[in-house]
């Protein structure tokens, strides 16, 4: 399975998710830049955190103009696995890839520390290795992780079974429903605000997003036909 | 020609900004101070004579980059 | 437009007879001296580049007797004091680089953006130095929280800290924070950077090989911070008030792509030399690249990118703009560099060459407006032994009996005012608005003793804190040095680690007033005893004087920033119990 | 009474955010965008009659809390 981290002028989780690949799953890994014109090569995207475009305007908002999304929204399209994490998550958003908005946490000041998450949905290419219903701990590190929908948009996001991770505990941003990820409609596309891979071996306080990276592995080998890891 | 935007934050939207600048307000004792939303202000300079043209650019760059309509409202001006 | 400007300029002559060189701090036999190197009276341009280098920020020139009293070598050390970062051997040709610098003033002034363009400044001093940064400190002082301003200095700090570092992805790891009425009026904002380098990157900032371009990178130049003292006598028109100088302001995203294309070009192995444009920018940069090479540079100051209209020599000179870099290549190697900047989306300009006649010569307009010997710049400022006095107030306090205080009896109620004092507090509040988790190597974070930083690819992690506890240092400044570098050692060790190196900033008031200059005495030498016992040399650190108030100076502090090596990440240890019924012993007296 | 309030950066002082979106508007093909400078924008719902005193305290409102007189300048309108 080959893996792209898409890299954006001041990405700067992007080494964090080379590594995370790299130590949970061993798979290939490359970066890729926002300059690129081509991901057909890659079975999985992954959009990192940071502040792209110094988060100038709105965070994700200069991102999503970026050459590499027009191939992004082709491997949307194509069903390739795309995760993107807190700065990937906004880009998303901003991109249209994923609905709703991040506005600024509700207390005004970045946050950086271990939330509760509970898996509410296992039926993602990300989430097939948790138990539904089971809390994990990630880390969150963001000041506009504020997810907001407009009421309807909300409805559709419970009908389609939409709605990935809710914070467990305090709610750290204000989002609405307490939402912490979203996946679009057909499940291959996820963003989330917490930090997976800041949380894959127990030196770093965590070792619960290791199963993300594991997820998609298995979500890809069973769309190939291969064996499983457990 | 130079344009000003305004952004604003939707009415139905939290601005957990706006709030906070209206409690402190509050705190400085100024009672008299109801609702305040903040939005952005952007002031663009465009090298342009052709004001339809320019009207046009703007309202794509307001739609495309400048708001998020999702969460934004935005308007604009043209002087000179 | 830009005449009108410069012939606004006092001439060389309206500057030796008004003294208006005093307006620059610059004394009347320091005058003379310069004049003496430059065989002539300087222009304004000269004689405000010649005052920012004889400065005490740039030239040390009442705490360089002092720093000489610091141990500076040990076998592990690679650099000492001397270049942007100190450098110390951490085994399998990897080393660490760090240093820590202050931005007291700044922040008092504008508080957000003072304390984030100190975290970009010190981040350029190490990654100018080949290194890549991996972890940032800070220690902070302020006056009792109680006050409106206090409260908005320290939130606006805090949050200048984080809206910098956390956008550049480099984790705050530690740091530490004091609030007393000392330091009402004068907020002390030191910040450390710490960095990983292979031996064989480890760059210097000379400017190598007669002939060879001088590039500048990074946004163009304003007119940031540039001395304040040029206007202060001026009248206040409103044309006057469009040219004062403005407050820097930190771009924390313009200098996470100046750091990765500058790592970039450091791998390419085409640099000769690079110093980070710091305080006193191009002035400062230039001429102690030239010095260090003993060559000399010639600056065309048309081909430096200006952000503003009508900027003159003097303010091109002098401008504090962030997150610009100065580097020498050799010519061939100019289209390779440019392309390594392109590709981050940056402009680099070849704004001088490197000259062999020793001299700084600025051209301007096709004219040489300034023209000035390289080594008096560097080199010739003159050293002050300044008097020093035992203060009224240590005589004092050395006939109390201490015996005679009233004991405490409600040792509850006692205990619940120190853990409420905000000195002692958790300072969670400050700490989560901090990412000290990026780069996913943050094995210890904030809230421990020291925090560690594990290295890819080793079991070896770094172990840093930074300490000092004014008061102590206030009531008896030998004994206070030393309490500050062995309280570090002691967070060092504790964690885990092995103390390996020291980088200080010496915060103290006027160093003109005796009382002052024997506190800056006294705390070095126990600072120095200390660092000798625990074999912790000093690597490099910074001066910040003059931090007075009406009410009089600061507490002396100075801060201590020290980074030990972790042998095995089995050894990494925590603060905290770990579980019911495990044994307590305490160590020591 | 309704006021709007214009926080601006002060015209010598670098604005990183404006810069950015200058450069963001050029990548979309806005050749004729020039210098971009980003404020804020605030409605304030004032409840008052008295003008000439709303127009005092917004006044000292923009000098305490609303701008920050170092680096940014201000100006404000009184609605209705
Ligand atoms: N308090 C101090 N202790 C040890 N070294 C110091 C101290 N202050 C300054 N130095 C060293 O003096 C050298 C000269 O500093 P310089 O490079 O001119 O300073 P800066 O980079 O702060 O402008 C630096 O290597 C610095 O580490």
């Amino acid at each position: 399975m080959k893996f792209a981290v898409l890299v954006f002028p001041a990405s700067n989780c992007d080494i964090d998710c080379y590594k995370a690949v790299e130590d949970t799953i061993g798979e290939s890994v490359d970066y890729v830049f926002h300059t690129a014109t081509d991901l057909s090569a890659y079975d999985a995207i992954l959009v990192p955190g940071g502040f792209s475009y110094g988060d100038y305007l709105r965070c994700g908002a200069i991102a999503q103009f970026a050459p590499v999304m027009a191939e992004v929204r082709k491997a949307a399209e194509q069903g390739k696995f795309i995760l993107g994490i807190c700065n990937g998550f906004q880009i998303l958003t901003e991109a249209g890839l994923l609905p709703g908005a991040l506005i600024r946490n509700n207390s005004l000041k970045f946050r950086c520390h271990q939330v509760g998450l509970k898996v509410e949905n296992t039926n993602t290419a990300f989430t097939k290795d948790y138990k539904q219903g089971e809390v994990i701990q990630i880390p969150i590190a963001h000041g506009e992780g504020n997810y907001y929908v407009d009421d309807e948009t909300l409805a559709k996001l419970k009908a389609n079974n939409q709605i990935v991770f809710r914070y467990a505990d305090d709610n750290p941003n204000g989002s609405v429903d307490n939402i912490a990820g979203i996946s679009n409609e057909a499940g291959n596309i996820v963003g989330m605000m917490p930090h997976p891979e800041r949380a894959i071996k127990e030196i770093l306080g965590s070792a619960d997003g290791a199963r993300m990276f594991t997820s998609v592995l298995n979500a890809w080998r069973e769309r190939n036909g291969a064996a499983s890891i457990r | 020609m130079k344009a000003k935007v305004y952004v604003t934050i939707k009415q139905n939207v939290l601005d957990p900004q706006g709030n906070a600048v209206q409690g402190a307000l509050h705190t400085l004792g100024f009672g008299e101070v109801g609702k305040v939303r903040i939005g952005k202000y952007l002031e663009i300079e465009l090298d342009t004579n052709d004001r339809a043209q320019a009207e046009a650019n703007l309202k794509t760059m307001c739609e495309k980059l400048l708001a998020n309509t999702v969460v934004e409202d935005y308007r604009f001006e043209l002087e000179g | 437009m830009a005449q009108q400007v410069s012939a606004k300029e006092p001439t060389a002559l309206q500057i030796a007879e008004q003294k208006i060189y005093k307006q620059f701090g610059v004394s009347e036999k320091e005058y003379e001296l310069i004049c003496d190197f430059m065989g002539r009276q300087p222009n304004y341009t000269e004689i405000g580049v010649f005052s920012v280098m004889w400065s005490e920020h740039c030239a040390y020139k009442n705490s360089k007797p002092l720093l000489k009293r610091f141990p500076i070598s040990g076998p592990k050390v690679l650099m000492g004091p001397g270049e942007g970062a100190g450098i110390v051997d951490i085994g399998d040709n990897q080393a660490v680089v760090f240093k820590i610098e202050s931005h007291n003033h700044p922040s008092a002034v504008e508080p957000y953006q003072g304390a984030a363009t100190g975290v970009g400044g010190i981040i350029r001093d190490i990654f100018s130095m080949g290194a890549r940064p991996v972890a940032m400190l800070n220690s902070l002082r302020f006056g009792k929280l109680e006050s409106e301003r206090v409260k908005y200095l320290f939130e606006h700090v805090v949050s200048g800290i984080a809206g910098y570092g956390n956008c550049i992805g480099i984790p705050t790891v530690a740091g530490e924070i004091m609030f007393d009425e000392a330091y009402e009026g004068n907020p002390l904002v030191n910040a450390m950077c710490v960095g990983l380098i292979d031996h064989d990157k480890i760059q210097r900032g000379v400017a190598k090989g007669i002939g060879n371009p001088v590039f500048y990178v990074g946004p163009a130049t304003g007119r940031d911070g540039i001395h304040g003292a040029t206007f202060a006598s001026e009248d206040l028109t409103a044309e006057s008030e469009a040219k004062r100088s403005a407050v820097q302001v930190g771009d924390p995203f313009m200098e996470k792509l100046v750091m990765e294309a500058t790592l970039e070009l450091i791998d390419s192995g085409i640099v000769l030399g690079i110093q980070d444009m710091g305080a006193a920018g191009l002035t400062c940069s230039s001429a102690e690249m030239a010095s260090k090479a003993g060559n000399g540079m010639e600056l065309y100051l048309n081909e430096v990118p200006q952000r503003e209209e009508g900027m003159t020599a003097y303010e091109m000179m002098l401008s504090e703009s962030q997150e610009r870099m100065l580097f020498v290549c050799e010519p061939q190697h100019e289209e390779q560099a440019k392309g390594i900047f392109a590709r981050w989306g940056l402009h680099c300009a070849k704004v001088g060459k490197v000259s062999d006649d020793g001299r700084l010569k600025l051209f301007h307009k096709g004219e040489l407006v300034g023209d000035m010997p390289v080594k008096a710049l560097v080199d010739d400022c003159p050293i002050y032994e300044k008097p020093s006095k035992v203060p009224e107030y240590y005589l004092q306090n050395g006939s109390i009996d201490t015996n005679g205080y009233e004991q405490v009896l409600d040792l509850n109620d006692a205990l619940l005012k120190v853990l409420g004092s905000p000195s002692l507090a958790s300072k969670e509040w400050v700490y989560n608005q901090y990412d000290y988790m990026v780069r996913t190597e943050t094995a210890v974070r904030p809230g421990s003793d020291a925090a560690v930083v594990t290295i890819r690819g080793t079991r070896k992690g770094l172990a840093m804190t930074t300490d000092c506890n004014g008061r102590y240092v206030y009531l008896d400044p030998e004994v206070g040095g030393r309490i500050a570098v062995a309280e570090a050692g002691r967070n060092i060790v504790c964690s885990g680690a092995e103390p390996l190196a020291i980088t200080d900033n010496l915060n103290f008031g006027s160093p003109e007033k005796p009382e002052i200059f024997w506190q800056m005495e006294k705390a070095v030498d126990g600072m120095a005893e200390a660092c000798r016992v625990l074999e912790t040399p000093v690597i490099g650190g910074n001066v910040s004087l003059y931090n007075e108030n009406t009410k009089g100076a600061i507490y002396p502090t100075p801060v201590v920033g020290m980074v030990g090596l972790v042998h095995d990440t089995d050894h990494i240890t925590t603060q905290e119990f770990k579980s019911a019924g495990d044994v307590i012993f305490l160590l020591g007296e």
